[in-house]
């Protein structure tokens, strides 16, 4: 089997993700589907990593994770605190920029 | 298995490893996108998670297969985990879209990327894989050590800071300030009082019913339930279950017995009408 | 010497600007800060001519460069001067008459409290009247050619509470500019064809020139001293000019400014000798006009308008005479002199009669003034014998000679000109007798106005009379002075040079017939006017007198043609600069503010809308990228 | 290095625009005697520049260049030629008069209003326009003139739709309307030619390689840069559109009118004074300079559209009710003459064109001044709502006619000069159009008349018959402005020595040779 075959598994995952963040209403379930898109992309990068030789991607891939640890951190507590003020973790619900 | 054979091929073992844990890598992540309930997308992420973490050490990645295990599916899912059930663990979303065309743009967009980006790394011809023998020769931690400590020294001192902000950015969103003293017993209940409304403490739930579950709430007297009985996190989140047309029709059933039995005349169907069904 | 020429006009210049930058400080002694400068440039306008005079006919011509004036690439503009003989004409006549008008002034304003401000645009035109005589190139006679627009607008328009001196003054102002645009058309044609305009250059290449150019050049020049010079097609400004104080009717509307045309011609000569077809054009303005200005002055009721429509006809005979060619400049300029004197005469005169009878103009409410004013009477009797020609005054030398050379055109051009000549000095003659009779003669017909102020006609003071008196003078012996021994002739030849025509009639001949006209003229005018009294209202008169009061229907053809024609243009232009020009860029706003409208709705709000807007994009970057690659 | 004395005539009045505003809301006065003194600064360092500049010598002097953006190959280049110099000295000269006559424009409606702050505001407007009209007339590299020629935009926005007319038929709230859209108008007109001039000065530097336009001025005279007809046609005509809304030429007019009627009259004069001429300026500078064959085929259009922006701005002037949109169309009719005589493409043509820059301002000025003065004295723009002026206020009336006659071109006053050399420089190549021109003389006389004689002549009104003549500021502001109308009509050789070796050099840019008369008159 060719290695490059984890890059198509890549590239799907991050499909299905993507298309999860367009299709799903709730705010935890859209940011679980951008945490699926991150992990594709990481396992993009050690594929890529593998494919040169050298550990560079796997080193974007642990930044990759470190940026997500914060990035879910700081976007679960603002959930949690749209939560608190609307009652409803929907994303729809949040639509106060239209003019 | 020769040198060269390695560059563009893998072992048979992980062949089939990839097939199998692929196909369920896949799975996961359709579940996480199509199931209703958060709780069950939450666990098939974790699931899918793990397979890579998997695809991570068959790619040479100890450290980080590892690092995705614990830290990913350890602790950044487990703290899903932990909001979901704050905001509603039984709550599940309707899939039923409410943009006009939401859908069926996001299929188009979804399908249409999909097929251009594996068509772009199927155009890319990648053959020759360099492997991570060579990198890994003084240990995969070691050979990432050294790159984080040097040449990535400046961006790793940023994710630092990074997380320290987000760490910090998280406390103050979720923070309430607390500006004035809280109230003494005494004081809540003088101005319940003044506002005179429920001066006895809340009813518990099933009190007058005939369940006792914590997200039933209890029936009044004239059958109807009471949403003051199920705690206020319940409601918000819509977990009550009203079992208030099946007391009613026992009521009723009860009534009727009666009423065959001493063979009286009905009373005034109007009076046991719900209120509000009376105002109509 | 030459450098005094600039003093020539320095001196009514400083005036000016001392009046009228000076304030109500000087309202006392303002008219004789005036009178004195415009004195002092004609003392100095004698000094040059006694230089002159000392010198050889040849060497009578002084230069005075001053500074250059526009200097740019291929194009140079200088101050310079140049006194000739002909300009030395202009600057005795301009100064002389102008400072008598000036003395004339002291008395008629002076019940005016806005006589300082008069004399000082009195001042200033002469100074640009000066400069437009004296200029050597004609950018620099552009100056005081529109100088002298702008001093007769100001002074039309002196008494500007009025509207109708408002509107007379933009009126002339606004003919004049078309008159204007001709000269500085004929300018740049000069500047194309001969690289100058500086009159040494143009003249002395005139053979190098093409005839259409120089035919060209010339009826520019034609078409800018018709607006000054008020020849038909554009002398409907003259009669309505009339609304300024009386003064400078005589000063400007006869005696000078309007005799610039005449002057510019002349100057031109060597221009118009090189191009035939612009001098037929000449002629026949000027013929077309002595009869219109005749017949106009025929009608009117008006004194001043009466004796502004002789104006026109006298100019129309000068312009006749300098389209004639060498055999007819010199006497262009002399009967534009003796005009000079005489019709500023007749101007004084009329002014001097308003000036007793409460600033009446009608005719109609003369009569028998003789009486009242000796003094008047009699100057005016004497500028009236001179303008009819009575034989010995000044207008018999000036204008038999022009009828003279009008035959000696030759060829039926020759008969039909002096024949219109001899019908225009007739008219002369019995618009004039009508004047005189109406003014002067028979019973007195004022009446009281309406507050019930009897006028009290009385002669008016020395300091008026004086200057009527010196011009009578003139206007007598002038003519026979110029004549005889051909004094004027022998002064002016060196600068317009001088044929003699080859006449089909003799001098004698034509002298009778112009006496014949006379007594014809006079004879109708005695008829008419003399034998029976004058209806204080004017009678309804035939079609041709009813279009001659309104200035044979000139001033109804522009007022419909060129004043409602053009209000309706500019109107639908300001209709047109907003519906139109602005409505195409407020049009095309109102288009982008209608689509994005239309836009804003995909603006819905909806984050996940957005999202899938940038995952489409990503798709699309993705897809331009492998074709990228793919080519 | 020598003092950079063009980089400080520039940073004076801009450094004085944050000084001014940053005086306290109370001492308002202060901020206005500030202003002033800036402005005379400047003065004196335009005429200090004046004074170094030497005709003879080369073409750019007092040149200063330092890099600015070295990726772009963006320098900070000034210089100045003689077209230059006298368009500084222009701008230099007016604006002491502008803040002097706008005095009292931007005072609190109410006495002892001590928060007031937008008067320091209106002078540090005015003197920042100042500052970046001037570094435009001198920046040499296209770039950094781009950027001051949009940046002026925004100091203008304000002025005009900030600070209005006091007085308004309709009420304040119909007036502020009416300037927004006067702003707004005006923003849109000169940001799109902008806009468009930005995508050409983007093609320059992808043709040329660098911004400097003596470089790409040398390397297009010396064959080193080859430039496709239809390339240096389209950057032409993007430099051209957004020099024309800014001059403006017809049919890109009709900010203006907007612009000036609701601006207060020091604005007005500043908007069609000042600022319009950097359009009219950067035509020959970068229009003739770096595109001369495109600027030779463009020519017939040009002068046609110039045509038509004289009569038609004439005409429409005549049919005017508001005095102040009649000094605007009577300018558009003079900035047809301008352009004219700039694409005439002869000596005097484009001496005329410069020396008309230069009087047109000053006329403009001292026209709009005195009509402003009028305005605030009477509370109305209409000019219905005057008449008999000159029997109350003979001095204003004065200084109103010499301003209309200036504007009517009399000669004697300078536009006099400065046109007819436009007039001579087109007819001898373009008779007919030359002709045609000449008929705006006739028309300009038309307008200033009409409107004298309907606003100052005639019967007093009641409603002027109070009317008090020119205060001592008033007149100081219009005395030299009609003393240098009076100078330069009589002797504007200073002005004409310096234009003439740089229009020698702009007619060697476009390659064009005067028509030869037909007579070759020994001079």
């Amino acid at each position: 089997m060719n290695p490059v075959n984890y890059l198509y598994l890549a590239g799907l995952l991050f499909t299905i993700g993507a298309t999860g963040v367009l299709i799903r209403r709730n705010a935890i379930v859209v940011f679980m589907c951008i945490e699926l898109m991150l992990n594709a992309c990481n396992l993009a990068f050690v594929t890529f990593s593998r494919l040169h030789g050298n550990l560079d991607g796997q080193v974007i891939a642990f930044f990759t994770m470190v940026v997500a640890a914060a990035e879910v951190v700081v976007g679960l507590a603002i959930i949690v605190s749209l939560f608190r003020t609307r009652h409803s973790a929907s994303v729809d619900d949040a639509s106060l920029m239209k003019l | 298995m020769s040198a060269q054979l390695a560059a563009y091929t893998t072992s048979t073992g992980e062949a089939f490893q990839f097939w199998v844990l692929g196909t369920v890598a896949v799975i996961g992540a359709l579940c996480t996108v199509f199931m209703k309930k958060a709780v069950h997308s939450a666990l098939s992420l974790a699931g899918t998670m793990i397979v890579l973490a998997v695809f991570y050490l068959a790619n040479g990645a100890y450290f980080l297969g590892v690092v995705q295990i614990v830290v990913y599916t350890g602790a950044i899912m487990m703290l899903f985990l932990f909001v979901v059930m704050l905001v509603g663990v039984t709550a599940a979303d309707s899939l039923k879209e409410t943009i006009k065309g939401q859908r069926w743009l996001a299929l188009l967009c979804g399908v249409g990327f999909g097929v251009l980006l594996l068509a772009g790394i199927a155009n890319a011809s990648l053959k020759d894989f360099a492997g991570t023998g060579q990198a890994n020769a003084n240990g995969n931690v070691e050979g990432l050590a050294a790159l984080i400590f040097t040449k990535y020294v400046f961006a790793f001192e940023i994710t630092g800071a990074l997380l320290i902000s987000a760490a910090v950015g998280a406390m103050v969103l979720t923070h309430r300030e607390r500006t004035e003293r809280a109230k003494t017993q005494r004081e809540l209940a003088e101005q319940r009082v003044r506002e005179g409304k429920h001066l006895p403490p809340l009813p518990a739930p099933g009190v007058y019913a005939r369940h006792n579950a914590v997200d039933i709430a209890g029936l009044l007297p004239d059958g109807s339930p009471s949403e003051l009985t199920v705690s206020k996190t319940l409601r918000e989140r819509g977990q009550i279950r009203d079992v208030s047309t099946e007391a009613i029709n026992d009521l009723r059933a009860l009534e009727q017995r009666s009423t065959e039995r001493l063979e009286r005349t009905p009373i005034e169907p109007e009076t046991f009408k719900r209120p509000e069904e009376a105002s109509k | 010497m030459e450098k005094l020429i600039a003093l020539l006009i320095a001196a009514p210049l400083l005036g000016a600007a001392v009046l009228l930058v000076g304030g109500r400080r000087l309202d006392r002694v303002g008219h004789w800060i005036g009178t004195l400068l415009s004195t002092a440039s004609f003392v100095i306008g004698l000094l040059l001519f006694a230089d002159l005079l000392g010198k050889n006919a040849e060497h009578r011509t002084l230069i005075q460069h001053l500074w250059t004036w526009i200097p740019v690439e291929g194009f140079q503009a200088d101050v310079t001067f140049r006194l000739d003989q002909l300009s030395m004409t202009f600057v005795l006549l301009i100064t002389g008459v102008g400072s008598l008008i000036h003395l004339y002034s002291v008395g008629y304003m002076e019940h005016d409290e806005r006589r300082r401000r008069f004399f000082g645009y009195l001042n200033l035109f002469l100074a640009a009247m000066l400069l437009l005589v004296l200029a050597d190139n004609y950018l620099l006679l552009y100056v005081g050619w529109e100088g002298v627009g702008l001093a007769s607008y100001l002074l039309i328009g002196f008494w500007q509470h009025k509207p109708s001196a408002a509107t007379a003054a933009k009126k002339a102002f606004l003919v004049n500019r078309v008159g204007d645009m001709g000269l500085s058309i004929a300018i740049m044609l000069m500047f194309t064809t001969f690289g100058s305009f500086a009159f040494g250059p143009v003249f002395g290449h005139v053979d190098g020139a093409s005839q259409g150019k120089l035919t060209a050049i010339g009826l520019m020049l034609l078409l800018a001293a018709c607006g000054k010079s008020a020849q038909v097609p554009l002398q409907s400004w003259l009669g309505d000019a009339m609304e300024g104080p009386t003064p400078v009717s005589a000063l400007i509307h006869a005696a000078t400014m309007v005799t610039a045309g005449v002057y510019l011609i002349v100057r031109s000569a060597a221009v118009f000798n090189a191009a035939p077809d612009a001098q037929l054009v000449v002629t026949v303005v000027g013929t077309v006009t002595l009869l219109f200005g005749a017949i106009v002055g025929c009608a009117k009721d008006d004194i001043k308008k009466a004796l502004a429509g002789s104006t026109m006809s006298q100019i129309g005979y000068m312009v006749l005479a300098a389209g004639l060619g060498p055999i007819g400049y010199v006497f262009a300029i002399m009967h534009l002199v003796t005009h000079g004197f005489f019709k500023a005469g007749l101007f004084l005169g009329a002014g001097s009669v308003m000036h007793g009878m409460n600033d009446e103009v009608d005719m109609r409410k003369f009569g028998g003034l003789r009486k009242y004013m000796p003094v008047t009477f009699i100057t005016f009797g004497l500028g009236y014998l001179a303008i009819i020609g009575f034989p010995g005054l000044s207008g018999f030398f000036s204008k038999d000679k022009i009828i003279e050379a009008a035959f000696a055109k030759g060829g039926t051009e020759g008969w039909i000109l002096g024949g219109a000549a001899l019908v225009g000095a007739a008219i002369t003659a019995f618009y004039m007798t009508r004047v005189m009779l109406m003014t002067f003669f028979g019973e007195k017909r004022w009446q009281p106005d309406a507050e019930g102020h009897e006028p009290h006609p009385h002669e008016s003071p020395a300091v008026m009379t004086i200057p009527m008196i010196v011009l009578a003078v003139g206007s007598v012996l002038g003519g026979a002075f110029f004549s005889i021994g051909d004094r004027f002739l022998k002064w002016l030849e060196p600068v317009t040079g001088h044929s003699e025509g080859h006449s089909p009639v003799s001098a004698g001949e034509v002298t009778i017939a112009t006496m014949v006209c006379l007594v014809i003229g006079v004879g109708i005018a005695w008829a008419q006017y003399g034998r029976k009294p004058v209806p204080a209202l004017a009678p309804r008169g035939s079609l041709l007198t009813r279009a001659a009061r309104r200035d044979l229907l000139q001033d109804d053809f522009n007022h419909v043609v060129l004043v409602r024609g053009g209000e309706h243009l500019t109107r639908s232009l300001v209709y047109l600069d907003h519906s139109l020009v602005d409505g195409v860029v407020n049009g095309t706003a109102a288009g982008f503010g209608g689509l994005s409208g239309r836009l804003r709705r995909l603006q819905n709000g909806f984050a996940r809308s957005y999202a899938v807007s940038m995952f489409g994009g990503a798709a699309l970057l993705v897809a331009a990228t492998l074709l990228m690659r793919a080519v | 290095m020598s003092f950079p004395l063009l980089t400080a005539t520039a940073a004076l009045p801009a450094l004085g625009a944050v000084a001014t505003a940053a005086v306290p809301a109370a001492r308002r006065t202060a901020a206005k005697w500030l202003a002033l003194l800036i402005s005379l600064g400047t003065l004196a360092l335009a005429i200090t520049v004046l004074v170094r500049f030497d005709p003879g010598g080369a073409r750019y002097q007092l040149t200063e260049s330092h890099t600015w953006i070295r990726d772009f190959g963006v320098r900070y280049e000034l210089g100045v030629d003689g077209i230059g110099v006298a368009l500084i000295a222009l701008t230099a000269v007016l604006i002491p008069f502008i803040i002097l006559a706008g005095w009292h424009d931007a005072d609190p409606l109410e006495t002892g209003n001590r928060r007031w702050r937008p008067t320091q505001g209106f002078f540090a407007l005015i003197l920042a326009v100042e500052a970046m009209v001037l570094i435009s007339f001198e920046a040499t590299d296209v770039f950094l003139f781009y950027i001051f020629f949009e940046a002026m935009l925004i100091p203008m926005y304000f002025l005009i739709g900030g600070f209005g007319d006091r007085a308004h038929a309709q009420g304040e709230e119909a007036a502020a309307t009416q300037r927004s859209y006067a702003a707004v108008k005006f923003l849109l007109y000169n940001l799109v030619g902008g806009l468009i001039m930005l995508a050409a000065v983007i093609g320059l530097y992808v043709v040329a390689g660098n911004f400097s336009l003596q470089q790409i001025a040398e390397a297009r005279a010396s064959g080193s840069l080859h430039m496709a007809t239809s390339t240096e046609r389209w950057l032409f005509l993007g430099f051209f559109f957004a020099f024309a809304v800014k001059a403006p030429l017809w049919p890109l007019h009709t900010w203006l009118p907007n612009a000036m009627q609701e601006s207060t009259a020091p604005v007005a004069v500043l908007i069609t004074a000042v600022v319009d001429k950097v359009g009219t300026f950067a035509m020959l500078r970068f229009c003739l300079g770096l595109f001369p064959e495109a600027s030779r085929w463009a020519t017939p259009v040009i002068l046609v559209l110039a045509l038509i922006s004289i009569v038609y701005g004439a005409l429409l002037a005549v049919g005017q009710r508001d005095i102040k949109r009649l000094v605007a169309y009577a300018s558009i009719s003079h900035f047809g003459f301008i352009i004219l005589g700039i694409f005439a493409m002869t000596s005097q043509g484009q001496s005329g064109a410069t020396l008309y820059m230069v009087n047109h301002g000053i006329s403009t000025a001292a026209l709009m001044l005195v009509a402003g003065f009028l305005i605030s004295r009477r509370g109305s723009r209409l000019i219905a709502d005057y008449g008999g002026v000159q029997k109350v206020a003979p001095v204003l009336a004065g200084t109103f006619l010499i301003g209309g006659l200036a504007t009517l071109s009399l000669p004697g006053l300078a536009p006099f000069v400065s046109e007819f050399l436009v007039l001579v420089g087109t007819f001898t190549r373009y008779p007919v159009i030359g002709i045609i021109a000449t008929l705006g003389i006739v028309l300009a006389a038309l307008y200033t008349l009409v409107l004298y004689q309907r606003t100052m002549t005639g019967p007093v009104k009641p409603e002027v018959s109070t009317m008090p003549d020119l205060r001592v500021r008033e007149v100081l502001v219009v005395a030299p402005l009609i003393v240098l109308l009076i100078f330069l009509g009589v002797y504007p050789k200073p002005v004409t020595n310096i234009v003439n070796p740089a229009v020698k050099h702009t007619m060697s840019d476009v390659q064009k040779k005067d028509p030869k008369p037909e007579v070759e008159a020994v001079k």
